[in-house]
Formats: C-alpha cells, structure tokens, sequence
C-alpha cells in the first residue's frame, strides 16, 4: 500500500498479438455496432425505458473481459450491454432483451439494465448505484469458499463511489480478502455531474488507501493496455487472494442516457475526447498489423453479425404472461 | 385561476416556499446544474443559488441523513429522491431517523423535512425502478405520507408539507408530471388529511390516488354510459388517512373498490379495506375489492408491464364485478 | 419427541442442515466466536469451523449482499441480523437484489438465502430497537416471510427455508428464545406455507403469529371460562399466507380477531383483514378487529411499553367487542 | 493530507490551569459514579432494556467537548451518558432518564441510548449504528448554511467504520468542507470483536486519506491532551470550515452492555487497562496541583451530585400514555 502515484510499469507494453488484437478490435466493434442499431431501434419505439449507451467504453469491458477465465465472473451496473457481449453473451440474446422479447438474455423481462447470462458467468447488470458492489463480493467469497480459482470483476461508475454500497463491499473484500477485482469506469460524469462535484478527491482509486489494498490508475484508450493492467490485478486476485481497487479513465461519447442531451458538457469535449476513440485507435493498430482488406472483412463480420442480432430481435415473440409467475418464486408461487 | 402542469405546480410551491422562508433549501441529485432529473427544479439553481439548490452526490442515506440533522437544528430542507426508488438504500433514515427524532427526544427535537420524488411505475423501467414505495412508508408513524393527483393538489399540499412541523414523505409520478389542470391564484396550503370526492356516484366508490385516479375517473365516465354511477374518492393524503371521507362514501354506495398501484399485500389498499370493513360493516353489500399491481416484480416488456400494472379494464370489471354482487 | 427450547431448535435445525450441506453457511456479527449475541448459534463455531460460521463487522447492506451474491453462484448462506432493525439499513439488498434476482435475470439465477434474527420488540430497548419488520417484507413479491411460534415449528421451517430455492425471511424473537417444546426425533422440513390450528373453538377466529399466539392462547384459555370458544389461527408462514386455513376457520365461527405486534397500518394484519372480508363476507357476523401495537414509535418506559404492545388485555377485550356484536 | 503519521505535536503539552483540571475531573467523576449507580440500578430492575456503560472511556467526552463552545452541537451513539453530561445535561435528567421517568431528558421514551438535551446542543445519542454520522454531518451543514460559526463533534465506535452511513457522512463532509470532527472512540472491541477481526487496517483515521481529509489519532490517558488534540480540529472546522477524522484510543472496562460478560478477552488485558486509568490519571495530577483536601471535597461534591440525581430519579413520576402522541406528531396526530 502506497499513496504515492501506482507502481510504475513497463510504458512500452509487448504488442499484442496480430490475431488477439484482432478479437478483442472484433469484440469493440460488435459492441459499438450493437449500440447504434439499439440507439436507432429506440428512437423508433422498439426499445423502451432507460437504455444507458456504453459508446466510447468499450475499451474497458473488452480489455477486462480479455483478461479473465471464461469461469471468472462479471458484475456490473445497468451500463451493460458491452460487458455482457465481452463476457461473451450473443449479440443476439442481447438485443433481443432490448427489444424485450421472450428470447432475450432476461426473456425480456429485465432489459437495457439488466443483461444476464448464467452460460458466461455473467452476473448482470443492476440498477440501483452500489447495490451490485457486495454481490459481487459475494461471488467472489464464493469462490473463496469452495476454492474453485475463480475471479471475479466488478465494475462500477465513478459516482457510485460514494455510496455505501461501494464502501461496504470493498471493505468486506478487504477484510475477508477476496479474489476480486473493483474497477471504476471513471467516464468523468454521474448523469450531469462531473467528479469535481461529486466527489473530494479526483482520484478514486485513492479509495483503497483507507482499505489497505493495491490500487491502480489509467487510461482506457488502448484496450491492449487495459487488458494487461487488469490481467496483474487478476493474477493477485487468483494467486493472492487479494483485492485490487483500480480507476479506468474513460469516456461515454453519448448522454448518459437516451433522454439526456449532455447540455453539462461543450461538444468541443467530446469532439476532443473522440479523437482518442479506443476503436478506432485498435482499427489502425490492427490495419498497421494485418493490413486493411483483413480488417474490412472483419467490419463485415461484425456488420452480419449485428444485422442478424436485429433481425433475430425483430422477428422473435414476446413474452406471455406465463411466464411471471415462474421468475418471481423458484417453486410452487408465494402469495 | 391558470392552467399548470403537475411539475410547475411543484416547482412553483417549492420556489414560493423558498422565497418566503430563507430556512427552506432543495437538495438532491441532479436538481441543479442539471434542472433536475425530470426537469421539477427547472431554473430553481439560476434563483436561488449553490447554497439552497444543492447537487448531491449518489448518496441517499447520507443526504437524507445530512437533512434529518439540519432540520433538527432548525432548517427546513426538501430532499429529492431522483424517484422514489432510491428511497430504499436510505431507508433506514427514513424509519429510525426522520420518523423517530421527536418521540425519542422526549419532543425536544422535530424533523420538518419533505422527502420528495416520483414513484411508482414509469415506463418500462424494470423491476428496480418501479416500486410503489407508499406501502411501506404510510406503516410507519411519525411520518405523514402525501400523493396528489392534480397540479391544485400539489401546489396546495407541497406548501403544507414544507410548514408542516413533521418529516411528510410527497409521492409524485413520472407519468403524471406533464398533466395540466387549474391552480387558483395566491393558492394557501392546504390542509393535510383531507380526502377529496372528485366524481359523485351512487352505486359504488372507487377509493385511489396519484395516477390511478386519472384512470378512476375514466372508468368512472365509462361505466356512467352502462347506467353504473361510480363515486371517486381521491385520498390525496394516504397518512393521515381520512377515513371520514372514505366512510361517508360507502355508506352511500355501499360498495368499495381500493384501486393503486403497488403489490397487493398489505400497504395502503389492505388498509382501507381494513378500515372501510370494520367502520361501515352494516352499509357494505358486497366485499371490497382491490384492483393492484399483480404480485410480481414488474417486467421489462410493455405488454407484460401493462399486463402487471392496475389498468383500465381490470378496474372497469372489478367495479362490475362489486356492483353485481347483491347481498339483499 | 425431546423438550427443546426455541433458541435449540433454531440451532438444531441450523446443524444438520450444515451438516448435511456444505453449501449452507452461517454469516452474521457475533455469530462465531461471542457465540450469537442470543447465543443461538452456540458452539457452531467449534464444530464448523471459520469457513462455516463466519463473524462479520458491522455492514448489514454489505453482508447481505455478499449472501445474495454468493446464493446467486450457488452457497446456501444463513445470514443472521442481529436484530431485524437493523435489515432497515439491508433494506434495498432485500429489496432490490435477494427478491429480484430470479425476476431480472429471467428465471436464470436463484437466491436460495435466509435470512434470520430476532423481530418486534424485546423487553425496554426503545423505538428504534422494536420494529416488527415482516410488515415491510411480506409486502413483497419474490420473498418467503415465516414466523413460527414452537419449538417444533421453529425446527421444521428452518430446515424448509434453508432447502427453499427462494429468499426466505425468518422472524423469530428475543422473547421467545427461552420457550421450550416438544420436538419430535428425525424431524424433516415441514412444509412452507401451512397456518396450524392450535386451538378448536367455535365463537371467534383469532389470527395470529409468533410471539402473540402464546398471548392469544392464553386468551382463549381465560375466555373458556367465560363460555367463550375462541379458534387460535398461528399462521406460521406470513408469505405465502394460508388462507385456506384462516377462511375455513372464520366460515366456521363467524368472527375474526387479527392480533400481530407491529403498527396498525397496513401490513400483515390489513391483508388478512382485507382476505377475510373479501373471502367469508357471507360468513362474517361482526367486523374483523385489529390488536395492534399503538400507532406510536416504542416507548422506554416499561408501562408505556406494555400499554402500547398487544397485550392480552387488549386482546381479551377486543375478541369480547367482536362476540357480542350480532348482525342478525 | 498524508499518509506518513499526523503531523507531529508538542510531545509535552503546557498543563491545563488547575482550576480547568478539576473541573475536567469533576466531570469525569461524576460520569464514572453515575454509571456505577446506574449499574446498580440496573441490578436492582430499576433500569431496563440495554445499558451500554462508558467507564474508562470518560476522558473523551470529557476532553472533547472542553474543546466545545456552548453553542456546539454533540451527536454520539447508544454508549452516551458521558458525552451527556459532558457536554452539560444535569445528571439529574440523566438518571431520570435511565429510570425511564417523566423527568427524565426524553421523559422516559428514550431511555438509555436516547439522550438528548436541546439546552446544552446535545442532538441525542443513536441507536443504529453509523446513522448518527450523517445526521451529525447535517447539523454541520445547517451551521455552513446559516454561517453560525458553530462546530459539530461526531463520536461512533471503531466498529461503525465499517458501515456505509460512515462512509455517506465523512465523504459528503469533505465534499462539502462541513465544519465538523469525526471522532472515532476505538476502545478496541465491537461487542465481542477486535478490531482485526472487523477492518483491514488498523488506524481507523487511515480513511481520512481516501476523502482527502486531515486527520489524528493519539491515546485518551490524559484528559488534558484530549482537549488539545480535539481543539486543534475544532479550531480547523471553526475556522477553515474542514473536517477531521480522528481516532481516539481507549478501552471500555466494563461489557458492552450490562448482559455481556465479555469473556472475549482476559481479566489481565482488563487489569493492565485499568492502569492507565484516566480518571485516576486526572486525580492523581490534580492531587499534585492542589492537594488532596481540595479533591477530597470535590470527590465529596459529586458524590453528593450523584446521591441527589439518583434519588431524584427514584422519586420523579413515570409518564403516562398521554405523552404518546404528542412525542410522535407535532401538531395533530396522524393516522
Ligand atoms: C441508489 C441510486 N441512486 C440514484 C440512481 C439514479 N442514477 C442512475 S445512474 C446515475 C449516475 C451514475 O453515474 P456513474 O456511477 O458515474 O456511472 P455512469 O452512468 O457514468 O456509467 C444515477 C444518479 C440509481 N440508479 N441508484
Ligand atoms: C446497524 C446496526 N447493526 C448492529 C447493531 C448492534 N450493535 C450495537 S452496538 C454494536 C457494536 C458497536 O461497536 P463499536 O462501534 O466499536 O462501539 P462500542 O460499542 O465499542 O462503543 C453492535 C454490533 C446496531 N445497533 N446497528
Ligand atoms: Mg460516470
Ligand atoms: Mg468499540
């Protein structure tokens, strides 16, 4: 524990390979694909309620996910639909949830904010800020308890630091070390509310000075980088049995919802912030690699890929009635 | 007499509020910078200022907490739940704080806060973000619970709760906050606790608040084309509870219909209808029956959120299912 | 069949569930090594070890989390309040997370959890330390809510809550602890759900549960004597609510008395009122009456105390209000 | 803010005036021989419910509140009759209040864990543990809002750290450069559990680092060292308008409440305790500055205090139902 600027590391990261960065660039994409057609479909009606678009994040849940077992667990907040594609639920099951239909990953009933899928060990999305944070100190005491050499990673915003939620699940974390990994997307604003307001320190992964566990800091614009700073906080997880508290630096391009217009920031920001687009940086790293026609073909893969998970979404049914009662008890209903 | 909409008539006792009594401040998530969540506390920043329009962090049980201590020192704070929701993770301070302060004090100390914010569904926001949170606060005494369903309503009954003396919990509705209806000019608070017939009838009385009773008084119009005259009693208040209003009522029609949104069990329709039994036993000529959420979380998908909610045709045929049981 | 105290019987069932199950663990402050603050996990520690019986610091909302996450990936947590109050600053994890999971995630994560602790008031620990919280968590879908009164009952639902696939509420009381029982050998789960007729009369239903049924009992014992038949209803499970049982029962006498500590509005009470009315309207000779807390916080003092709980006066009274009033 | 130990103080403190230092004993003798009464009390059944006694803790409250002006506001937990009494309540009401009679500061509705005084700005003593600290952290807020240049001391117990109404508190508290000290009073155990079975770290001021605030931590032998400690926060939140999180370091002598036999810990751990005894200490000092007789007389003083607030106790009426409502509503009731 140190509360001078995290350990340095190596500022020259060994390139990835040519075919990784590939699936983790395909991966990004997928994912900002599956946004846009979301944000279109929502515009049209098809999608309703809060739907909290996670473009310009990418970098975050592919890196991390990259990082994992498929074993290891993810929990995360009602900014979804990119961790669960990076965890490796179908495009499909995700925007057939959107569109809240019975083949969604929730059979609809969940939606934008709660994407799960028990065949990645995804642990969802959830809405209420913090709430998540002992669930998924929860999984990971799981594994702890039988011993099974999972992790687990929990993603949270930055304005969810300072609610109980937060400080209670890392300090159990803490205690009971845990082999879990928290990592606060630092995207600059809760709703319209820039850090500066909403919290007495800039840096959150200061947080774990009070806790006594590592830390570390970054910026989310290489997904490469992301994956190898998370793969050390995994390894101390899985190895040490140990909690890391770490801050990515990031960045939604969109409003924090579709109903929010962003009027708290000048479009000059975003336009600056876009510039640093970790998709399109792993674009032109990937076209440097494995020259344009390979990543033209991959864009039409994903572009397929995307329209199949539309179409799949259109055309499914709707969940009936029937299937209330069954998703509230396990069992003979209780009323 | 001018015309408003629900969430000008808030914003406008809020502001009238504000400018009568330095005491008073509005604290909340989003209610500054940012003109608030649904758009309440428009301009109230531009007015009044950073220190009484006052951005919080995501932070419920701690800002509900910071304004259960001010008001025992003497402010007069208005929370904002960004909905009602959210309530839950300080809830806490709602029952052991808020609720407690003056009995455990011995009535040294008092809790004039409002605790504000819309409730209940909106649409198609999932499980989470669609709790009736009345049901369990109306349980609780010390607290006074409120839930409008007219601009008059509001602006009239959030004066009230800001001079009220104790913590009064105000349930608003995402769905109802572009409603418009008449505000009399230099409206005075209203008084707390009195239950408002909104629609006179004979053969039976529907007993509801906040938005169902919009959707009452449509049933209402309805059913008056078949020939059934239905009474609507909108409670406004939910605690206190007037009873004597509620009573009257079906001691005219001699039929009851509870109709909120909410699980069934137990909450504010169990109470009515436990109310309504035990005071107007001999006047009843059928059960008294509740129309409510159906009891599961609600669903994502709009036709199953429909489907769960307490909708127009599912009031429409408890009322005729009421107004057809004879007992004679 | 042995005696058992209801403390042992809690503990017993806790055992061989453990025993049987390495997945069930037990989680609370003080459960370990204090040896339960109501020393009813005693001796756990030493015969499970610290992977099994775990002390926790002081972070409900925390620890409860943790058991909903580690249900969800399949433990069986026993996760112990120390007192029920203090699941308020849990509320949003029993709430949102324990009763949505299965909801949310379409049927695709379960929550097998319990949580347990002592409920209602104790002897003298004041408002904030006497909440009878099952009003608040029966109103919600997705939970189990029991409330068993014996030793035998005690033994039969915790081994049934702790191999239910849902999140199941178990409310027992301080006061209670030292009861004792008869508990027959080899005990299996019983069956969740089930009201007990704990005692045949023919004049009036009283409804009950926990602690208020030994009170209730004594009641009808004292009104036999008077030539006054009164049917004890112990509901055992609040969520799901027998009311199978409770209307069979009121068919049979006609009148219903509901006695539960707690406040009066809403609640468990209200829903059973607001069943029976609406199931045995035709059968009802009096109105349901209440026994109640008072509609106040708990007072301290040790008579203001007893004069606020249900006490057997009260209830005494009360069922002789809903004899004598005829209807025919 | 540093991570390095708080800055270093005079290691030997100008002594306090005399006449101040009996009257800082005098306030601890008679917190210690009100409990001892109120134990008895309690013996006897003429006190019911919990009854958390603060012996061995007295310099705390005593030392702290020195620090206070009148007008500044107390808010502490359960474990509360000291800082009462501290701050200025009558051991009369006190007693009163622990004999639940009408008398008593709460008439006899709160009882032990409830003492409130609105004369002496004693804003109560709570029963959930970490709820209080929020509350505390809003009377701060009405004194910032009102600029009344008044000080809020918040007390809990190093077990409340761990909860989120802690972290909600202090981090809205540095947020908002409230003028208010966090004061934790570690005496070691949280019912029956140590410190190191309940935080990660050990220095529960080591969370000052993750809210950027200043914070200390020193033992409470001394009451005069207390004060001075205590006032230099008071001095920073008065004047700078910033909190502070402090640790205290002491030891209750006594269970956790009367029905604790506190067999978590040996009877020479409780022995070597009571060595550093800072009544005692107190005494033994005064004695040095003014001679036995004159503390005898103020021993002889309290205890006649202490005679005079029991008996007044015995002998005040209890109060009747009519004080129910108009405790729970101001104004109509409301049902
Ligand atoms: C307890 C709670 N309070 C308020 C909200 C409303 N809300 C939803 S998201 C959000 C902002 C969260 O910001 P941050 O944690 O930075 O995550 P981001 O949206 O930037 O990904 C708020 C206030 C909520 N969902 N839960
Ligand atoms: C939220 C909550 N959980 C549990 C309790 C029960 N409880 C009362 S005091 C206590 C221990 C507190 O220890 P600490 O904070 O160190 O204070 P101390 O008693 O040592 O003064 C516990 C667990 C409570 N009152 N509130
Ligand atoms: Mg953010
Ligand atoms: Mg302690």
């Amino acid at each position: 524990m140190s509360e001078s600027p995290p350990s340095p590391r190596p500022s020259v990261l060994p390139p990835p390979a040519p075919e990784h960065l590939a699936e983790l660039y395909r991966q990004m994409f997928v994912i900002r694909r599956c946004e846009e057609e979301a944000a279109r479909a929502y515009a049209q009606g098809k999608i309703g309620g809060f739907l909290h678009l996670y473009i310009g994040q990418e970098a975050v849940a592919v890196g991390a996910c990259a990082a994992l077992q498929p074993d290891d667990y993810v929990v995360t907040t009602y900014r979804d639909h990119g961790m669960a594609i990076a965890k490796g639920m179908s495009s499909k099951a995700m925007m057939a949830e959107l569109y809240g239909k019975k083949t969604g990953c929730s059979k609809g009933l969940g939606g934008s904010m709660h994407m799960f899928d028990a065949a990645t060990n995804m642990l969802g999305g959830y809405g209420i800020v913090g709430a998540h944070i002992p669930l998924a100190a929860g999984a990971a005491f799981a594994s702890k308890y039988r011993n099974d050499g999972r992790v687990t990673l929990c993603f949270y915003g930055e304005g969810a630091v300072s609610i109980g939620g937060f400080h209670e699940g890392v300090s159990l974390a803490a205690l009971w070390k845990l082999p879990i990994v928290f990592i606060c997307e630092n995207n600059e604003y809760s709703m319209g509310t820039p850090l500066s307001r909403s919290m007495s320190v800039e840096d959150t992964s200061l947080k774990a000075l009070g806790y006594g566990v590592e830390r570390d800091r970054f910026f989310a614009d290489d997904v490469n980088l992301v994956e190898h700073r998370i793969a050390a906080a995994v390894k101390r997880a899985r190895e040490e049995s140990q909690p890391t508290v770490i801050e990515v630096r990031t960045y939604r391009f969109r409003g924090h919802s579709m109903s929010d217009p962003a009027k708290y920031r000048t479009s000059n920001e975003v336009e600056e912030q876009k510039r640093r687009d970790p998709l399109l940086l792993a674009r032109r790293e990937l076209v440097d690699a494995l020259g344009e026609e390979r990543v033209k073909a991959i864009d039409a893969e994903v572009e397929a890929e995307v329209a199949d998970a539309v179409k799949f979404a259109e055309e499914s049914p709707e969940p009936d009635a029937s299937v209330l009662e069954p998703t509230t008890y396990d069992g003979p209903f209780a009323a | 007499m001018r015309t408003l909409r629900y969430r000008e008539a808030l914003r406008e006792a809020m502001i009238e509020e504000m400018e009568r009594d330095d005491r008073v401040f509005l604290m909340g998530e989003e209610v500054g910078h940012y003109q608030g969540a649904y758009k309440v506390s428009e301009g109230m920043l531009e007015k009044f200022g950073e220190r009484r329009v006052i951005d919080t962090p995501i932070a419920e049980s701690g800002f509900a907490g910071i304004g259960v201590g001010a008001a025992m020192v003497g402010l007069r704070p208005i929370i904002e739940f960004m909905t009602w929701n959210f309530s839950a993770v300080a809830f806490d301070q709602i029952l052991n704080s808020a609720a407690k302060i003056r009995q455990m004090s011995g009535g040294q100390f008092s809790c004039p806060i409002v605790f504000r914010g819309p409730n209940a569904s909106a649409k198609q926001v999932g499980s989470q973000h669609s709790h009736a949170m009345e049901h369990f606060y109306a349980h609780v005494p010390g607290l006074k619970v409120l839930a409008p369903s007219f601009p008059a309503d509001v602006k009239g009954l959030m004066k009230a709760a800001i001079r009220d003396d104790n913590p009064v919990l105000f349930m608003e509705s995402e769905t109802l906050y572009s409603v418009k209806g008449e505000v009399p000019d230099n409206l005075e608070p209203m008084e707390i606790g009195k239950a408002n017939v909104v629609r006179e009838g004979t053969d039976c009385t529907i007993v509801t608040y906040s938005r169902m009773t919009h959707v009452s008084l449509e049933v209402a119009e309805e059913l008056a084309k078949e020939g059934i005259s239905v009474e609507v009693v909108d409670l406004r208040s939910l605690r206190p509870l007037d009873e004597e209003t509620v009573i009257r009522s079906v001691k005219k029609t001699h039929r009851c219909v509870v109709v909120h949104e909410g699980w069934p069990y137990g909450g504010v329709g169990a109470e009515v209808s436990d109310r309504v039994q035990r005071l107007a036993f001999d006047y009843l000529d059928a059960p008294i029956l509740r129309v409510t959420n159906l009891d599961v979380p609600m669903p994502y998908n709009a036709k199953l959120e429909q489907h769960v909610m307490p909708n127009k045709e599912r009031v429409l045929a408890t009322v005729k299912r009421a107004v057809s049981r004879g007992r004679s």
